[in-house]
């Protein structure tokens, strides 16, 4: 543990460059109410002290730059610094939401532009970008249950998810002033039918999907799943966490969903920046259109400006016009990639997750013996350790854990508690997997030898190992 | 092939199919059924190279005006600070910019620590000591503290201010309708501005709620008296929510000494950008005892199995990936990237430099107000105190006004009129970013505009 | 107390001069005699703060335009490529761009390796195994090859080809003059305008020189015939030195490959941005059997006390900071991040892309210099072969074509009328950077011109 | 010793971004002489390859951003973050230096303001930019021996040095076609001028002189030396390597200096970058303006612009304007700092190195017994292990090491061959000295204990200790 910015010896200077020569403000009196005398205990460093101190502290710290972060779900593939650099171009970073109109109207079409872009690859009529991240398009496409009040049906009060949803999935439910039912999976890791048909029931307003599912297999059923839905007058809302495996391959759309977000912080590569912040566009087919929050960005064939649905729109996510300096570089992204890019992305994703399963399936196969799709889920019950620890160990050969119990944000039921899911994305060379593949092989061997040195690990780290759910030291 | 950053030639993906031991790239997809595959190309525009991008980007951000070539007096709730360039320097840097959510803590123990500072210098901020490490936005931070506060209370009624700003208005409408929340407000006072104390004794006397959410500065630009506001709240069986700016504690108490249950503001002054009202940050911050209903991710201190200190996330069992539908929220990604810049910033100012932007902020603009005073035809229709932003009543109309500013380069202020019974009225802001010469030549073309 | 980055308050200082037992910091300076010692303060604005900084550097910055907002056709030995955004990523990060030249090997492996990398890749594009760890820029390491000649040689006489850059001649008389040096030219073939073989033939037949100094594209574009000049020289007891454009190297053998004792070049064309003619890199490169007169840094491999490899400064016997007034050179700061800049591009393309880039900057000049083909009233005076930049001869003054084309937001290209028997004549050069739609507003507006 | 970027698996793909669809190459015949058909040789990686690579050899470097670096003579100061942010503004980046003049009035503008504030901080009377770095400004200033030429008075072959010049004195005499002559130092440290007198002939074209010395005390005798140097009809050249201890307090015109060259990379803050660029002003008295190197900036009180005196100017020392893009952050610095912060620059800069000193005179006393400048020469005799052994066990300790022989650029006669050079600058904050001086504590304690342990230092890096003076493994 570092010394706290709080611990720092104070030079006792301050940033003294807070200053303006033509405004005195030593004599002035502050007709404010409630005016402070003590100080507020903030730190006084010289300008390299905290240079240097948060310099340290992204040094213990890992990103993309460093190497291989196969977390699953979590689609950790390279960020262009070519998107970085364009988002700070001047005439984006320093533009403020209040200016006129037609002072911004660049800023107008690049949303508008994404907006369309992504209809095309989602296979949906119209997008809102508003949502500031998955979870909030989440909820912003369930607030679109609007739509059942205007047709009089507010008995629809139930969401129906699947038992591998994220846990964002019943969250936003909740939140959205819904119950949950939740849809078991069944042995060959895909949606159990039976027990769909058995919920779905006139109370239900959708099913929220994830497609291909955390376990990292495509729903096969599903147009049988989307026919069966659609027949009951529900909703079918596609979370989209897991678009990475089929731009240009499948849309989503195209499957039947009604409602869809995605995360730009994962398919489109926008960097994740340790938690945030991403960016959720929530997507609609148009009967559902009006009720997206709003402002979205429109065009009337000469000019690019923010319109929102007066009567119907579900509102606003937030202030602002969602998370511009993000969306900008999906933007660039998919610029950048093109149609036949992004098709690409998606195959070498598929691509690179079915050679990590095949090249691993000696020490940890796969739960469900099949072809993967951008992600494998490992069976890690033969380790001898738990999968905690031998995630742990990969630490010190400089790749970082994947997707499993106690480690990344996918919920797994107790029958997949020692379940491991890899997810190496596209940008992984086949050098990068033949490492990936070695190092679990060699941690394997490790354990055999000697256990009790696995489980101790990580020893490369500035702390050691933290066990699971560790209680808070207060 | 294209892309930039695919990686595989044709060779190597054989290669690699004949370890998977499937044919061809298509076959991977078998699972896909046929009659829902796309059986055509994306219809978007073809690959391009860097340079094309660069030139299209750049292309497009030339159609937007921007506060470098603007003088910039608009404010509601996003302002035209200095971001200091360390902040965008450490930011920028790749162990934190391309990580993840820090979940493995061994890997992660300089961002954990950053986010941990950043609860930290954000609760000397605030006064409170539970600071979440963020919420989206100060509009969604509102919506949070107003549910913390039904959950706390086991109450669907809150209490609001009608003088916070209009975007956070219509956020707590869009996320509390549904969850079946009703909305009451309390109007102003009309000659202060300020929040109208009798109006809402009154109500908190008749009725129960699980809040009263209030903004200071307010809407008008207006600085509440917190500490009286606060004292007539606590009379009631009812929790006080503050939506606040936090420069305002470089020169006030804090909230929390002020007896403010939770605190939320905007985090976007304390160095984020613009970014044309993208990405900011929530603040949220309350008192102990109602830890267990903040939404979000919160840093602690665990051991690790060597029984040294360490930093992780704690407190899971609150949220979404462990509590499921019974989370205190849904959210997962949040704005960890923009509490680090908060954390910079308030890092490099420091106690002597907070507090000398906040002096330095308040003297300029009420520089700028003695300057307006000046001008004919001009009036101040509220009379409380205010920080950095105020209103201004107009002789004529606010849109010809302000088109006219900006034929000046000018981002002159907010349209104001026709709320809380003005006429004509903007509402100007000031931060250090404008000098004392581009604040006289305001004047100058405000008297020109208004001629 | 004033400043920015300073540190102490007046009671540190205080603490300080008493541990070192001096009554106050105006006698720390009591060496200095009081007779020349400063008696008032430096006449100099008063500090400012970040944002005032800011919008005074914003305000100076926009008096320039750009080749953002420009098309820029001019070229000269600077040429606006594109600077691939990871470069900038790199080497803007501290470790990086606030260290010192690597003393401290133990310290600085990674610096060493990237300056040794850049040496071996560049290795690759000259086809010369040593490669010094940078000069300044393309001129003066010119003018280090040209002394390198003489030393090698024990000659102070050099051959040089009329057609090598204005600034580049210029730089090599402020050099080579005061250190004696005689400097004689050969001209060019008045028909392709490569280098005159014939004069140079006999030029060297009749005396003898250190070396030959030639360029490719030459000033006028022209790509000389490498091989057939090299064997010229090859047959009198004399150096090749060139000075060439790295991306050449796209497309044609190496200067090494054809024969060249000592390549030379400027390295802003790889990664390194225009500057407004600021920093850049010399580039230089030569056989085995010179390295111990090469100028500058060089980084090689050694051994540790555990005998593992290891990166580090060697070879310094050669440089000043040893052999003092007998070193190659004085240099000592050298350009080590732009010399980084260039392998981080080089690693960036690649060989596919760096041939990749060589291709379209030639395709995109012969589309141009096709396209100004069928404009009346131009002329191409030279018919030898051309890779990115050419010289077009108009039917009126240059100054005033060049000045129309500004006032259409175009950097025409370079006046080089009154040279080489040329009458009104501008030097073009195209890039990658310069679109399809580009290049046709150019012919379009360079015929409105010359109407 | 990381994987070498040549020796990375190539991905067979490399940056396939590089084309233009509407410019098809495949077709082209190249109409050039020498066509290649082989290969380069160069690496084909992907982009996130190339970063990963770069990034992980950053990791493996140290910058004043990552602690103290008191490299002696090279004032390695924090090099503000808002110069480098404000160097890369596409109104300066991005300007191409063959522009018309009218479109960069800002470049001449910042260029001549700076060399006006150059002015007036040395008390000089005229400014160029040209020279790349200091040995560049060295050079440029010894070729205005035209001078003498011009005043026909040709013999004047000889530059006398002092024996602890650095090494670029007598180097860029040569280059300049001088002979040296060294002028030895007294017992007090300082120039002996009994030597000098003896030295002081007609074939004296100058004295070159640091002052501060590079041994970090000021020449005490300076006005006599001007005296003798100016009455010899020589001229008095300043290498301003060491002007950090003097800024606001003496200036080099004032002390007689008729030439001068600054280090804008080291009084000026602008980054080393690893050894460069860095940038070297040169400066000169009224009667040598018109020697100096051009174009220098130039103003007529409307317009800003490049202007170069004809007859008598030394002419170019490099292609373009002279290091904007360093220089620019030199003029950001004096801007930010302003006079009195300039002052207090100095002022601190030679109070911590008088600090440093007392704080380790214990275990290394000064060489010279008095007070320093803004660096203290400390005598290594008393170590027990080299100096150069004991400052490598610093490293361990996060503390780069100063400057000493095989170490750092500065020349040592063989009787200061243990000498040990800090110059900690301004920038350190005291708990920084006293860390440092804890670390050299800690150290001398542990050579006590066991002298060979240090003497196998460093333990913390990728690499063990170099031996000075290793031979190159070819
Ligand atoms: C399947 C799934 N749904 C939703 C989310 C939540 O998205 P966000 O973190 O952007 O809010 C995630 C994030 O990990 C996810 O994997
Ligand atoms: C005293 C002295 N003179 C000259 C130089 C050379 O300067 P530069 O490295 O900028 O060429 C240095 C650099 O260390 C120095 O310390």
């Amino acid at each position: 543990m570092k010394q706290s910015i709080l611990d720092k010896p104070h030079s006792g200077r301050g940033q003294n460059s807070v200053f303006d020569r033509e405004f005195c403000v030593d004599g002035i009196e502050f007709e404010l109410p409630g005016l402070r005398e003590d100080p507020l205990g903030l730190p006084d460093l010289t300008e390299v002290e905290v240079v240097r101190h948060f310099t340290e502290l992204t040094r213990e710290s890992y990103g993309v730059d460093n190497g291989s972060y196969p977390l699953g779900s979590c689609t950790m593939k390279y960020n262009p610094k070519r998107n970085d650099k364009l988002a700070a171009l001047p005439g984006f970073q320093r533009v403020h939401p209040g200016q006129p109109a037609e002072t911004m109207r660049g800023i107008w079409r690049v949303m508008y532009e994404l907006q369309l872009m992504l209809n095309e690859i989602l296979g949906m009529d119209a997008f809102s970008l508003q949502p500031a991240a998955g979870a909030n398009g989440e909820l912003a496409g369930l607030f679109i249950k609007k739509y059942f009040d205007v047709k009089k049906e507010k008995d629809r009060k139930v969401i129906l998810v699947a038992d591998s949803a994220h846990g964002t999935n019943p969250a936003s439910a909740t939140m959205a002033g819904f119950d949950c039912r939740i849809i078991s999976t069944n042995e060959s890791g895909t949606m159990d039918l039976e027990d769909l048909r058995s919920n779905l029931r006139p109370d239900v307003a959708a099913l929220m999907l994830t497609n291909p599912s955390t376990l990292g297999l495509f729903e096969t059923n599903i147009t049988e799943i989307a026919g069966l839905i659609h027949a009951n007058g529900s909703l079918l809302y596609y979370d989209g966490a897991n678009l990475n495996a089929l731009m240009g391959i499948v849309r989503p759309g195209d499957m039947g969903f009604d409602v869809v977000h995605i995360n730009t912080h994962k398919t489109l590569s926008t960097p994740h920046s340790g938690g945030g912040p991403g960016a959720g566009p929530v997507g609609v087919k148009k009967f559902l259109q009006a009720y997206l929050p709003g402002p979205v960005a429109d065009y009337d064939g000469e000019d690019y400006f923010p319109s929102v649905d007066k009567e119907f729109s579900i509102g606003r996510m937030k202030s602002g016009f969602g998370h511009f300096d993000v969306l900008v570089k999906a933007y660039c992204y998919i610029l950048t990639n093109g149609p036949d890019g992004l098709k690409e992305c998606s195959e070498n994703a598929v691509l690179n997750a079915n050679y990590l399963q095949a090249g691993l399936r000696d020490i940890i196969p796969p739960v469900f013996d099949r072809l993967c799709m951008h992600e494998c889920l490992l069976n890690g019950d033969l380790l001898r350790i738990s999968a905690y620890s031998f995630a742990k160990r990969l630490i010190d050969y400089k790749v970082h854990p994947p997707t499993l119990v106690g480690a990344g944000c996918v919920y797994f039921s107790d029958d997949l508690g020692s379940a491991i899911l890899i997810e190496p994305t596209e940008t992984e060379t086949k050098a990068d997997l033949d490492r990936i593949v070695s190092v679990f092989k060699m941690v394997w061997d490790e354990v055999l030898h000697d256990a009790e040195f696995v489980n101790n690990a990580p020893y490369s780290r500035e702390i050691s190992k933290v066990p699971m759910a560790s209680k808070e030291v207060i | 092939m294209a892309g930039s950053y695919n990686t595989h030639s044709e060779q190597t993906r054989s290669e690699m199919l004949g370890e998977i031991g499937v044919e061809s790239i298509d076959h991977l997809f078998d699972d896909v059924p046929g009659e829902v595959r796309l059986d055509r190309t994306l219809d978007l525009p073809q690959a391009i190279s860097e340079w094309e991008l660069e030139s299209i980007l750049k292309s497009h951000s030339r159609c937007n005006q921007n506060v470098d070539d603007f003088s910039c007096l608009i404010g509601g709730g996003k302002y035209n600070h200095q971001v200091p360039a360390v902040v965008d320097a450490i930011v920028s840097r790749g162990e934190f910019l391309t990580s993840y959510t820090p979940y493995q803590p061994e890997m992660s123990q300089g961002i954990l620590q950053a986010l941990f500072e950043y609860q930290q210098l954000m609760s000397k901020v605030t006064g409170l000591p539970v600071v979440n490490s963020s919420s989206y936005d100060g509009a969604t931070a509102l919506v949070d503290a107003a549910w913390m506060a039904c959950s706390i209370q086991g109450r669907k009624r809150i209490l609001v201010s009608s003088a916070i700003w209009d975007e956070h208005r219509e956020v707590l409408d869009t996320y509390l309708e549904p969850r079946g929340v009703k909305i009451s407000m309390v109007g102003i006072c009309n000659r202060t501005g300020g929040v109208d104390r009798n109006e809402l004794e009154e109500r908190l006397g008749k009725e129960e709620f699980a809040g009263f959410l209030f903004q200071s500065p307010n809407s008008l630009g207006i600085v509440e008296d917190v500490e009286k506001i606060n004292r007539i709240i606590q009379k009631s069986d009812c929790l006080s929510v503050l939506s606040f700016t936090p420069l305002l504690s470089g020169l006030l108490k804090t909230p929390g000494e002020m007896g403010v249950d939770i605190v939320v503001g905007e985090g976007q002054p304390l160095g984020i950008h613009l970014n044309a009202g993208g990405s900011s940050l929530g603040i949220l911050s309350t008192k102990d005892c109602y830890r267990r209903f903040v939404p979000g991710r919160i840093v602690g201190k665990v051991t690790d199995i060597k029984g040294n200190l360490a930093y992780s996330l704690v407190f899971e069992d609150r949220e979404q990936q462990v509590a499921r539908d019974k989370a205190t929220s849904n959210i997962c990604s949040n704005q960890a990237m923009n509490a680090i810049r908060a954390c910079i910033f308030l890092g490099c100012y420091g106690e002597a430099g907070f507090a000398g932007l906040a002096r330095l902020n308040y003297a300029k603009a009420h520089y700028l107000r003695d300057r307006l005073g000046t001008l004919k035809g001009l009036s101040f229709p509220f009379s409380g105190p205010f920080f950095n932003e105020f209103v201004v009543g107009l002789p004529k109309s606010a849109g010809d006004v302000l088109a006219y500013l900006t034929q000046q380069s000018i981002f002159g202020g907010l349209d104001c009129s026709q709320k809380f019974g003005l006429d004509h009225a903007i509402l100007i802001s000031v931060t250090e970013n404008l000098s004392k010469s581009e604040l006289d030549h305001f004047v100058t073309q405000l008297g020109e505009a208004i001629r």
